[in-house]
C-alpha cells in the first residue's frame, strides 16, 4: 500500500469517525449497514453470474451504487416514505426489506414475482407494501411523480416524503427540469436524488452536460443542492438524513448528488486504491480496523449471504412462469379496455 | 342516465360541466383541480369559481409544463387524491403523451394492479374557432388507440355533465376532450339532480330508417342539423353519438346499421388513419351481410388545419359535407 | 427499384441500414447523424463506424433528451444540414411528440413553404425481444395520422437500404421506423449498388390468387411463412408489403383485393385503432363490389406487451394467428 | 413630479449618458432607435384600435416591451442572424424591417401576407429573407430550434449567430432546459432572450419559479446569464451586443433577461412615474432633455407613422382574402400528403 492511499485511507477513516459520531450509530447499527452493502453486492455477482449462464436476462450492475443506495435507505421511515427509484437500485431494494429470492424470482420473471410478474423486465422495481412505485423503463418521469406524491402529501398535511432516485444521464430530460421546478415552487417534501456515476450507456458527463456537478442544477430553483461522496457510506447517510428532514419539516426538496466511483479495471486483495473506489470493501476495512467487525463475522456473514442466495436461486428456478390467460388477466388493463379487441379476430 | 330525471335546466356545455365538476369536488374531498390558470376560471371558464367554493387547496395553477400537469397527476393519483387536470389545448397533449402512454396508462398493467391512476385530463380540442394548426387539432384517434386509456368525448350540456363524474368516478386514467366550440352553446336540458351517464355507452340522437351516421363531438350538431334538411327530401338519417371511443359501445352502432344497411362514419379530425377508420372497418367486417352500400367516411382533408375561417372551412367537414354523402349514399 | 440491379450481398438488416447511411453521407456533407450514443453505433449498431469513417463533425452524441434530439434536428434543418436523428427505442418518440407533430409537421405548411424540414427520425420499434411495454411498442399509427409527415418501415435489408436513401433526399420530415426484431436477420440480397426504393411503393413479396394479405414491417416474415403453410393446404395468398404508410400506395393493395377478392389486414400492433383499421376501411370501401368475405383484421390484443417472452406471445399475432385467419377465410 | 422620481430620472439619464458613450451611438443611432420604439408603440396601439373595433382578432400587446425587442433588434447582422421571435415580439419584427402594411396584412390574414398568409393566427412571425423561423403557437419549443439552428451553424463554421425570445412562464416547459443544456454542452453561438413581465396569462412569477431572475436559471448550465432593465434601451443594447458578441466569437450562449415593466394603470401626461415605467416616453424624455430630439421633430415623426399606419390599414382592408383552393395548396403539406383523403370523400 503507498503512502498517499495510507493517507486517504486515514482521511476516511477519521471522517467515517466523525459521522458515525454524528448519527449516533451503535456498533449494530453499523454492521446492519455492512450487511445491506454487502447483501447488495453479493446479490448483484450472482445476477452476473446467472447472466452469464443466460438464465437471467442482460441488465445494469449495481457495482459501486451500494453506499449510495444503502445510505439513503438508511434515511428513511420504510413503508411510510414513498420510493421510485431506478433500475440501478438492487442495493436500496435489498436494503429496505426485498428478499433475495424476490429479487431473483423478478430477475426470471416468474409468475410468483410480485414485482410485475414479468411484465416488466427485471429491476423495474415495485411494492405496494414498501410503497415503491412501479417504475418504468423511460428516463426521469418518475421525477415528476414523486413531485406529485409530495405535493398530494403537502395538501394532506401529511409528514411522509417522496425520495427518487436517478442517473446523471436521465437530468438531461426535460421531465426532470419540470419535477424540480415544481417542486421548489411549493417547497414539497422530496428528495431527488442522483446516482451520478459519470456516464450513461456510452456518453460521458461531458457530453450530457457543461457543469461539473449535478448539484449545479440546483440553483435554477433556489433548492438545496448536496454533493457526496458516494463510496463513504456515512457520509451519504448523513446527507441523506439532512434531506429527508428538510423535506419532512416543510424546508423543500433538495437535489442530492451521490459522485458513484468508478469500477476499476482488476481488483486484487492488496490492492488498496482499488479497495478505496469500492464502497462495500472500504467500508469493511474501516469497520475491521475500529474493531467493529472481526474477520470471522466478516466470513460468516459472506457465507450466510451466500446461502441464502443459494436457496433463493433454486426456488426461484422452480417457480412457475406467468401465465396472462389465468388469473392475473384482469389487471392487464382495466378490464373495459381488454374487450376491446381480440388477436387474430377473423 | 336509465330513468329520465325530474328537473331540467338550460345551460351551456362549458357550464354544465362546471356544475358536474363542482358537484363531484362537494361529493369527495380527494379531488383537486390542477392546470395553467385554472384559478381564474381557466381560458374557457370551465373551473371558474371552483377556487372560491373550494379553497386554494383544491385548486392549483400549475407552472406552463404540460408533461408537469400530467406528471405530477399521476403522482398525486398514487398517493391518493383524485387530480382533474385541464390541458389548456388538447394540441398541448403532444408535450405529455410520454407522461399518458407511457406511464399513466401503463401503470395498472405494469404494477400488477398494486398502483392505480385514477386521473381525468381535459382538454379542450377541435376546431371551428379560427385558431390555426396549433390550436385547433382534434387529437382522440391517438389516444383511443392507447391500450389503458380511456377517451370519452360529450356533444351536449347534459352529457358533459354526466361523463364527466364518471370520469372522475372511474378507478383508470380517463382523457376527457371538449369540442371547444360547443363550450358557449346550450344544446339539450340539463337534469339538475345527480345523474351519471356511464363511459361506454353511445346514444341514438336521432331515430331514422334511410342511412345511420356515427359521430361525436362537435359533428353531432353538425349531423342533426344534416339530418333536418334532409328531412324535406325524404332521407331519413339515425344519427348515434358515441360519447365514448374507449370504451366503445359497438352494440348501439351495429344494431343499427344492421336496421338501416347504410352507414356514415362523421368526424372532424383528418379522415386518414382517423378514429372513423376503426368504425368504418368495424362495420363494414360485422355488417357485411347487411350493407347496401360502402360505408362511408367524412373527415378533414388530411392537412394542418389553417386559421383563417375561410380557409378552415375548407379542410373541416360540416353539415353540407354530410348532407351531400348522404344524398349520394341513399340514392 | 425498378430494374433489377446487377449484383447482390447478402447483409442483414442492419448491415444494409447503415450502408445506406453510409453511402448517403458520403454523397452530400450536409447529412449528419445524431441521436443517444450514436458515436458508439447505437444500442442495435446502426451507426456503427459512421464516426469513424466521417469524423466527429457528421455524427453526434446527444444528452439524453428525446425533445431535444428532434428539435435540434428541427433548427439543424432549417439551417441548411440534413440531420438523420436516432431515437434509441420508438417508445420514446412519445418525449418528442410536440416537436415532431406541432413543429416538424407542420413547418412547410405555416410557413407558407419558406422554411422546409427535410430530416429524418429513425426509430427501432416493435416487440418479440421480450424489452416489455415501454420498449416494445409500434408506433406507426400514432404519425402517419399527422398531416405533414411521412412514415416508413421497412420489412427487408435491400428496402432498408433502398429506403433510407429516399427518406433522406426527401425534402419533408420522414420518420423511418425499423422492425427490430429483423436487425439481425437476412432477408433477401441487397443490390451493391446506388439505388433508391420510392416512397409510396408498396411491393407484392408473394403472388397468390386466393386472398390479399397486406402487411409490412416485421409481419411480413410472419406472413410469408404463413404462406409456405398454407400452399400445402392449396391456400395460395398474395402478400403485399407497404413499405411506406405515408404515402400510402392504395394502387396496388386495392388492384390484388379486386383479383383475389379477399383480404386480410396484419400488423403487429394493437388492432383497435390501429394503421390496419385505415387500410380494411379503404379496402371495404373501394372493393365493396368484388369482397367476398369481410376483410379480416388481424393486431395485437388491447394490452400492454408484457416482457417475458411467454406473456408477449399471447399478445402480439404471428404467422399462425394469419393460418388461423386465413384458413377461416378462405374456407 | 415628486423628488424621489426626479433623483431616478436622474439615475436612468446618466446611466443612459454612459450607455451611449460605451456603444459610441451618433445622435442619428439614437433618434433611430426612438423612431422603432415609437413605429412598435403606435403600431400596438393601432392593433388595439382595430381589435376594439373587431376588425383585428384578439391577441397580445407588446406594451412595454419595446425597448427589450428594438434593443436586441440593434444587436443583430439583419438578414444574416437567425431570429425565433414569439409572439409578443411586434418591435422586434418592425426594428428589423417589416414594415406597418405587412403587420396588418398579418393581423388580418389577408392572401398577401407573407408571414403565413391565414394559416397561423396572427403575430406568429415568419420571413425567409430576414431569417426569421415561423413560429408556432407552442411555448418554448423555439429554443430547441434556435439550438440546432446555432449547431448547424457551428459545425458549418459559419459566424452568424441564433436568437430566440420567450416569456418568463415558456421557461417552465421542458423544451427550455434541453436546449439551453445542449446549447451550453457546445457552447453554441446562440442567445436566449426571457421577456420576462412578470405574468404568463394570469399566473404571476412566483407560481412560474422560485427564484427570483430567470437569469438565475443559467448556473443550472455554466452558461452567461444576465439581467437587463427593460425600460432602458440603451442598457438593453448594450446588453444583448454583449451576448451577441459572445455567441459570435465562440464564447458560448447567454441567457439574457430582460425586465419588462408593468403598464401603469391610468397614464396622463403630468405622471413622471408612469414615464418611468414607459420604455417609449422614457427614451423620448431622454432625448429631449439631451437635445437630441425637439418637440416638433418627435411631433412629426408620430404623425408620419400615423399616416403610414393608416395607409398600411387602407391597403390592408383592400386585401383579398386567401384562397386556399388556387395556387396556395402546394404548401398545405407536402403534395403527396395531400392526396391522401378528401373531405367528404364518399
Ligand atoms: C427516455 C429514455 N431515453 C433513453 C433511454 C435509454 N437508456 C437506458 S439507460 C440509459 C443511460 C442512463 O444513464 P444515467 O441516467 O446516467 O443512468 P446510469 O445507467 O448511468 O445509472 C439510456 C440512454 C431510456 N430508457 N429512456
Ligand atoms: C405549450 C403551451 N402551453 C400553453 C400555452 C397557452 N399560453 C399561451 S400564452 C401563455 C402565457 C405565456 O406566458 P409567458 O411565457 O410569460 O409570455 P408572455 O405572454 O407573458 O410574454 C400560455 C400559458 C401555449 N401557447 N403553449
Ligand atoms: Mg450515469
Ligand atoms: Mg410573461
Amino acid at each position: 500500500m503507498g503512502a498517499q492511499d495510507q493517507r486517504q485511507r486515514w482521511v476516511v477513516w477519521t471522517q467515517m469517525d466523525a459521522h458515525r459520531v454524528t448519527l449516533g450509530m451503535t456498533r449494530d447499527d453499523l454492521r446492519r449497514v455492512y450487511l445491506h452493502l454487502q447483501l447488495a453486492r453479493l446479490t448483484d455477482d450472482r445476477i452476473t453470474v446467472l447472466r452469464e449462464r443466460e438464465i437471467c436476462p442482460p441488465g445494469p450492475s449495481s457495482w459501486g451504487h451500494e453506499a449510495a443506495q444503502v445510505g439513503c435507505a438508511n434515511a428513511l421511515l420504510i413503508g411510510q416514505d414513498y420510493l421510485l427509484p431506478y433500475y440501478r437500485d438492487l442495493g436500496l431494494m435489498l436494503a429496505i426489506g426485498l428478499s433475495p429470492l424476490e429479487i431473483l424470482l423478478n430477475q426470471l420473471g416468474r409468475a410468483t414475482d410480485r414485482i410485475s410478474g414479468g411484465r416488466m423486465r427485471p429491476a423495474q422495481w415495485n411494492s405496494k407494501v414498501l410503497r415503491v412505485i412501479s417504475a418504468s423503463g423511460l428516463m426521469a418521469t418518475q421525477t415528476l411523480h414523486a413531485a406529485g406524491i409530495a405535493f398530494a402529501l403537502q395538501i394532506a398535511q401529511r409528514t411522509e416524503i417522496a425520495m427518487t432516485f436517478l442517473g446523471e444521464g436521465a437530468t438531461s430530460e426535460g421531465d426532470f427540469h419540470e419535477a424540480l421546478n415544481f417542486a421548489s415552487i411549493h417547497r414539497l417534501g422530496v428528495v431527488f436524488v442522483c446516482e451520478n456515476n459519470g456516464i450513461a450507456l456510452s456518453t460521458p458527463q461531458a457530453r450530457q452536460m457543461a457543469v461539473p456537478y449535478v448539484a449545479d442544477r440546483a440553483a435554477a430553483y433556489g433548492m438545496t443542492g448536496i454533493v457526496v461522496d458516494g463510496t463513504n457510506v456515512l457520509a451519504v447517510i448523513s446527507a441523506a438524513r439532512d434531506a429527508v428532514a428538510q423535506a419532512r419539516h416543510g424546508g423543500g426538496p433538495t437535489l442530492l448528488e451521490i459522485i458513484i466511483p468508478r469500477r476499476p479495471a482488476a481488483v486484487s486483495i492488496n490492492d488498496h486504491s482499488a479497495e478505496l473506489a469500492d464502497p462495500v470493501a472500504l467500508f469493511g476495512a474501516y469497520l475491521l480496523e475500529r474493531g467493529d467487525l472481526t474477520p470471522e463475522l466478516d466470513r460468516r456473514l459472506a457465507r450466510q449471504i451466500a446461502s441464502e442466495l443459494d436457496e433463493a436461486e433454486q426456488d426461484a428456478l422452480a417457480a412457475p412462469a406467468p401465465d396472462l390467460a389465468s388469473e392475473e388477466a384482469p389487471t392487464l388493463a382495466s378490464p373495459q379496455t381488454l374487450d376491446g379487441a381480440i388477436r387474430g379476430e377473423v | 342516465m336509465d330513468q329520465p330525471p325530474a328537473s331540467f335546466q338550460d345551460l351551456s356545455l362549458v357550464e354544465a360541466l362546471r356544475d358536474g365538476l363542482r358537484e363531484e369536488m362537494a361529493r369527495d374531498s380527494r379531488i383537486i383541480i390542477l392546470g395553467e390558470d385554472v384559478s381564474m376560471g381557466g381560458i374557457f371558464q370551465a373551473t371558474r369559481d371552483l377556487r372560491a367554493q373550494f379553497g386554494s387547496q383544491r385548486v392549483w395553477d400549475m407552472p406552463l409544463a404540460e408533461s408537469a400537469i400530467v406528471g405530477i397527476s399521476i403522482g398525486a393519483a398514487l398517493a391518493g387524491l383524485i387530480p382533474v387536470a385541464e390541458v389548456q389545448f388538447a394540441d398541448y397533449l403532444f408535450g405529455a403523451m410520454r407522461q399518458i402512454v407511457n406511464e399513466a396508462a401503463k401503470m395498472r398493467f405494469r404494477s400488477r394492479g398494486d398502483w392505480l391512476c385514477p386521473l381525468v385530463i381535459r382538454a379542450p380540442y377541435g376546431g371551428g374557432l379560427g385558431a390555426g394548426p396549433d390550436h385547433s387539432q382534434s387529437v382522440e384517434a391517438f389516444f383511443a388507440h392507447v391500450p389503458g386509456l380511456k377517451v370519452v368525448i360529450p356533444a351536449t350540456a347534459a352529457d358533459a355533465k354526466g361523463l364527466i363524474k364518471a370520469a372522475i368516478r372511474d378507478a383508470d386514467p380517463v382523457l376527457f376532450l371538449e369540442p371547444k366550440r360547443l363550450y358557449q352553446q346550450s344544446n339539450g336540458p340539463v337534469p339538475t339532480d345527480d345523474y351519471v351517464v356511464p363511459l361506454g355507452q353511445a346514444v341514438i340522437r336521432r331515430v331514422g330508417q334511410d342511412a345511420t351516421v356515427i359521430t361525436y363531438g362537435a359533428m353531432v350538431r353538425e349531423a342533426l342539423s344534416a339530418a333536418e334538411v334532409l328531412a324535406t327530401d325524404d332521407i331519413d338519417l339515425e344519427i348515434i353519438d358515441l360519447r365514448s371511443l374507449q370504451p366503445l359501445d359497438q352494440t348501439t352502432m351495429l344494431t343499427s346499421v344492421h336496421k338501416t344497411r347504410r352507414a356514415i362514419v362523421l368526424h372532424e379530425d383528418a379522415r386518414f388513419g382517423g378514429f372513423g377508420a376503426e368504425l368504418a372497418a368495424t362495420i363494414s367486417e360485422q355488417c357485411f351481410a347487411v350493407l347496401d352500400a360502402p360505408v362511408v367516411r367524412i373527415g378533414a382533408r388530411h392537412s394542418p388545419i389553417p386559421a383563417h375561417p375561410g380557409l378552415e372551412q375548407t379542410i373541416l367537414p360540416n353539415a353540407t359535407t354530410l348532407i351531400q354523402a348522404a344524398r349520394y349514399l341513399v340514392s
